[in-house]
């Protein structure tokens, strides 16, 4: 835990590239925000500049509107929150219509987060994006704990798996972003599947399944009973499992869960994460992406990196 | 950027659980809206805890101050908060208020802390109204001599009658509208009711609102995540004018909705 | 959220009766101390009266003296901590010489958690213990993420978990205990798989897999590169598997992950558990298992509860 | 019950990163012996942060002193703590230095906050002796007048030469072992080694007590979960007098361990 000779013995004005290239997509930075924490990016926009992000991904969307859960749907925990939202959404033509707009006027990729019922459906949306002009890329939400069908049913099964990603590989001619499960035993394994069925990339982890139960009522606080952590509860368990699918793969891997500093980020792409979304703590702070950011910058200066890419999958072990 | 790193002026008890927050922040004083408000992080608490919203009470002299009662473990954390310290809040947000015109009687009904927009309502009216204001028990009166200073007429409930009438608060809003609308001159559109408390008391106003066929505006409390329309965690059931019900965010598109708009369900 | 009704309208003295039998085990309360947490008893027997406790779970045991991880194997992060101790322990022989003299002398159960690094090891540690005298209980611990071989392989496949736990329950006259590992998609089919084969409770939950890395030095924090989160940001992961697995089996369940305080251990129980184990929390408070017990008696006089019994399972949907 | 609900009776700022921390503690400070720790509750920290273990530097008149350096967050917190609040503390703790007999001269050899169980240790001894103190630079050499106003030699090293002798406190030790070992009357058993600072500088002085064939008591400083010897999280490699390693855990088995039980690890 030697800090103090890095810090000094390099130098401190080298310019720092943190541009990265994930599935094809040209990002200003690795910093992305993840999705369902920034909403479609606008409620953001007077908190702070988005234009400076990486990539926005937005709130999950499925085909049609969906109302989503009743509430309650969120509750704090130590280090961390536990949402059921259920997916609430404009559907596929609503997004195009309400948020697309403001969305285009804006220099930042544009992620589209999509979900399904059924495999038709999840072929569908990835189908239906292809006429939406200004999106970026697409990625395929199959551990949404927070759905009754669909959801994570497809992304704890490897043969669900393989087909989800592969159907809508079929769909869609934009870049392709699996985002898996945390909750199965060997991360690597679903890795390997989205990759094999033509992902362009992976994303995560997605929330945690948990619950918390209201000892007075003695009744579940979320109305959905089950609910996902985010936040820095599950931080050191989403840099093991980023750890082990960015080995499994050759493919890029994007880090999420818990970050809510520069370092966290860091963590990530040391332990092989080519890019990086801030979930929950756009929540508590709207500026923590572009902390983030920052961040990364100064630390890339500190210890003489020109480039972003040298960071990742930098462990030593 | 609607962030501020404001400083904390005053930071005082003012009875049994309620204290009272003064702060230095002129870009979200000079916003302000009643019925809008802040998204305070607590900096007592852990890195990864949640924003806390509380109405704007006040709004003057570059400062905002909020009335807010201690009741769980942010607010506990809060109440520690130290004069000259530093607290980093987010606002003005939401929807207030809609100020009426001065054909208009407001009648303001207040439950509890519900009274903190509610005065920053009555300081912006152009007429004087009436103040509703209920609670349990005579704590949980707050500041009536400054609705009273500002010339309004003031009227109390309590449940266990320690000060004003013994019962629910809309059982006095209930008198005043029996007296009025008996009045030779009587028109529904005479006065609204803008009314901030628990979700019993809103539907019951919600309710005599449509039943007297007069404007009722609610001003919604439920747990918030962003505080920014974002997350979808602070939503209510409501209903569009052709009878399309759907959620609706507290924080973004309220907190104060027009009663027609919401859909109370049995379940809450 | 309407604590109050509660508060007041029931009746204050009714005499709480905490006992609760496990596996056949009789247990003055169901507050036990998760094994590794709580050493082999007597390092806390200078800090609280451990005689209070519903059972002591000792350090995972192996057939032989076992050296467990390097250094560095422990490291804070909020909500919890990451570990690798690796099951460092003194073997079958080496318990009862070194430890058993000292748990004799006291009025409480003493269960052992046990690990193999292989089928016939679990066996024979288990037969092992037939001959220990003083010992009653066995926890089989399947689901350790710190050793290379054994322990959580063995948890996450369903036919590795039915083949040790049938050669364990062939091999053990005592009450056994299968701890689950937490890391699975489908908690319930373990649940079931564990209790056919003759388990006689589950426990649940072991650590999450978790890693942290050194951004200045760029290398694991922990020796053994991944560890095992607990503590407070475990929680609500906990309460969901305990739930789902409570509602799987008729075997009695026990609770663990993160309980700080009697609301926590409450909240299992409501959720399915019978009994409740206190890990990380000890470090912090050795206290903290005697608060649980006297916190859980003192919520069951303000609910007007008799039997702890009737806390177990008491979710209203 | 070793964990006492202390009060903070004086907490001040030293030098540098350096602070005194005094608590009303008069169990621990009654069974104190030079080279126990003590396990604190940080209080401004969650509820799931661990204790920090800190050194006894002063036990006397029911009280118990700290001295320690603001390395992290845990320090950083316990650096807010207010004279007058409580502390939750434990211990003592561990295995202290052996007091030697009044034949031996006691070498104490410190490194930056290793000064703290050294003093404890000095008022304690039976002799005299001399107390060798090293830092990086001359904030880091702490409490020398008052090892001279117990009467002891007191043998100053900084890296950057801004105290004493420009070096390793490990030279002026070489020194004085050169010096005495030249003595007509010498005898390793003479003197002893008592020394607590970081895992290098305790390496060369045991490295010197084996070359010198004389006791050197080292005191390690592990990372600690539990404090008591439950959590095997502060084990160090040691070795028994057949040459058998193990890992012994600094809470319990040490923190205070002689030169020949220590297997030291490249990779550490
Ligand atoms: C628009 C708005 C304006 C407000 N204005 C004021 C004001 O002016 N003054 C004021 O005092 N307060 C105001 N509040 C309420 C205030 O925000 C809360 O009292 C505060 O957040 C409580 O925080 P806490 O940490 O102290 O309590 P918490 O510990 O968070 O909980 C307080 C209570 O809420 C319950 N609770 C916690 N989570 C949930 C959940 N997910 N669903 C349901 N119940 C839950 C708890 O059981 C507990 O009873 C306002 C709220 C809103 C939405
Ligand atoms: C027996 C004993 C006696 C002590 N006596 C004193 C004393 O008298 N005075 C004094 O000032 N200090 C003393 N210490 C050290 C003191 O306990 C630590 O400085 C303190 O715990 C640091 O806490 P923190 O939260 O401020 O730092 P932390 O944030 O916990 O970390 C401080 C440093 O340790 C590193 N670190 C954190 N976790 C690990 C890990 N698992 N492995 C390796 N490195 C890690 C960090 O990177 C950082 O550089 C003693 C320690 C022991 C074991
Ligand atoms: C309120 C909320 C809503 C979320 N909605 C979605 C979603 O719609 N689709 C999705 O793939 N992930 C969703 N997530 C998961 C996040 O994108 C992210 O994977 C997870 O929260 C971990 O990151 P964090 O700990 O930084 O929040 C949501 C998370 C939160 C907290
Ligand atoms: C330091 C440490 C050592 C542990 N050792 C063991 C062990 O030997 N065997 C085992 O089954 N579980 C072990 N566990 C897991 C605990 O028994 C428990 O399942 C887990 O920590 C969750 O509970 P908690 O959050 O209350 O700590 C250990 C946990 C910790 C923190
Ligand atoms: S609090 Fe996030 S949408 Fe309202
Ligand atoms: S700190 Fe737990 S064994 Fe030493």
């Amino acid at each position: 835990m030697n800090d103090e000779t890095k810090k000094s013995d390099l130098p401190i004005d080298v310019p720092v590239d943190l541009s990265v290239n994930i599935a094809g997509l040209e990002m200003k930075n690795p910093v992305m925000v993840a999705s369902g924490t920034f909403g479609y990016g606008s409620e953001y926009a007077e908190q702070m500049d988005i234009d400076r992000l990486g990539a926005i991904v937005v709130k999950g969307i499925c085909m049609d509107a969906w109302d989503g859960n009743k509430p309650s749907r969120m509750v704090e925990v130590p280090g961390g929150l536990v949402n059921a939202i259920g997916l609430q959404g404009p559907g596929v033509a609503g997004f195009d219509e309400k948020y697309m707009p403001f969305l285009r006027q804006h220099d930042v990729p544009v992620i589209v987060n999509i979900w399904g019922r059924s495999l038709e459906e999840y072929g569908e949306v990835a189908a239906a994006f292809e006429d939406v002009e200004g999106v970026s890329g697409l990625e395929l939400n199959i551990s949404c704990p927070n759905v009754k069908e669909g959801g994570i049913a497809f992304g704890t099964n490897p043969t669900m798996t393989a087909d989800v990603v592969a159907h809508v590989r079929k769909n869609t001619t934009l870049p392709l972003i699996v985002k898996l499960s945390p909750n199965v035993p060997n991360i690597a394994e679903f890795a390997k599947i989205a990759e094999a069925e033509g992902s362009d990339a992976l994303s995560l982890i997605n929330t945690l399944p948990a619950m918390v139960i209201d000892v007075e009522t003695r009744k579940p606080v979320l109305s959905n009973v089950i609910g996902g952590l985010s936040g820095s509860a599950i931080h050191p368990v989403a840099v093991k499992l980023v750890w082990e699918a960015a080995k499994a793969v050759k493919i890029p891997v994007i880090g999420m869960g818990g970050i809510m500093r520069a370092e966290d980020a860091i963590e990530f792409m040391i332990a092989g994460a080519a890019a990086v979304a801030v979930g929950t703590a756009n929540f508590i702070d709207p500026v923590a992406s572009l902390n983030v950011i920052d961040g990364i910058a100064a630390y890339m200066k500190r210890h003489g990196m020109s480039s972003v890419s040298e960071l990742t999958g930098s462990l030593e072990l | 950027m609607k962030t501020e790193k404001t400083k904390i002026v005053e930071h005082s008890h003012l009875v049994g659980d309620y204290r009272l927050l003064v702060l230095d922040a002129p870009e979200i004083s000079a916003q302000a809206v009643p019925g809008q408000f802040v998204h305070v992080r607590i900096p007592q608490l852990e890195e990864s805890a949640l924003r806390r919203p509380f109405s704007l009470y006040k709004a003057e002299n570059s400062t905002i101050s909020i009335l807010y009662k201690v009741v769980g473990r942010g607010t506990a954390a809060l109440a520690t908060a130290a004069e000259g310290s530093e607290l980093d809040v987010m606002g003005p947000f939401g929807n207030g208020f809609p100020i009426p015109g001065s054909e208009v009687t407001p009648l303001l009904v207040a439950g509890g802390y519900g009274v903190a927009p509610l005065y920053l309502m009555a300081t912006r009216c152009l007429k004087k109204g009436v103040l509703f204001v209920g609670g349990a028990t005579a704590e949980d009166i707050l500041c009536i001599d400054e609705f009273e200073k500002l010339g309004w007429d003031v009227r109390v409930a309590t449940m266990d009658g320690t000060l004003g009438s013994q019962g629910l608060v809309t059982d006095v809003l209930d008198e005043w509208l029996t007296e009025n609308s008996a009045r030779n001159d009587y028109s529904p559109a005479g006065h609204e009711i803008f009314a901030c408390g628990p979700d019993g008391m809103l539907k019951a106003l919600g309710d005599r609102a449509i039943a007297g066929e007069f404007k009722g505006w609610l001003s919604l409390d439920k747990h918030m995540g962003c505080g920014v329309g974002a997350c979808l965690a602070c939503v209510q059931k409501l209903q569009n004018v052709g009878g399309d019900e759907y959620w609706g965010r507290v924080c973004k598109d309220g907190p104060v909705f027009e009663s027609r708009e919401i859909v109370w369900e049995s379940s809450e």
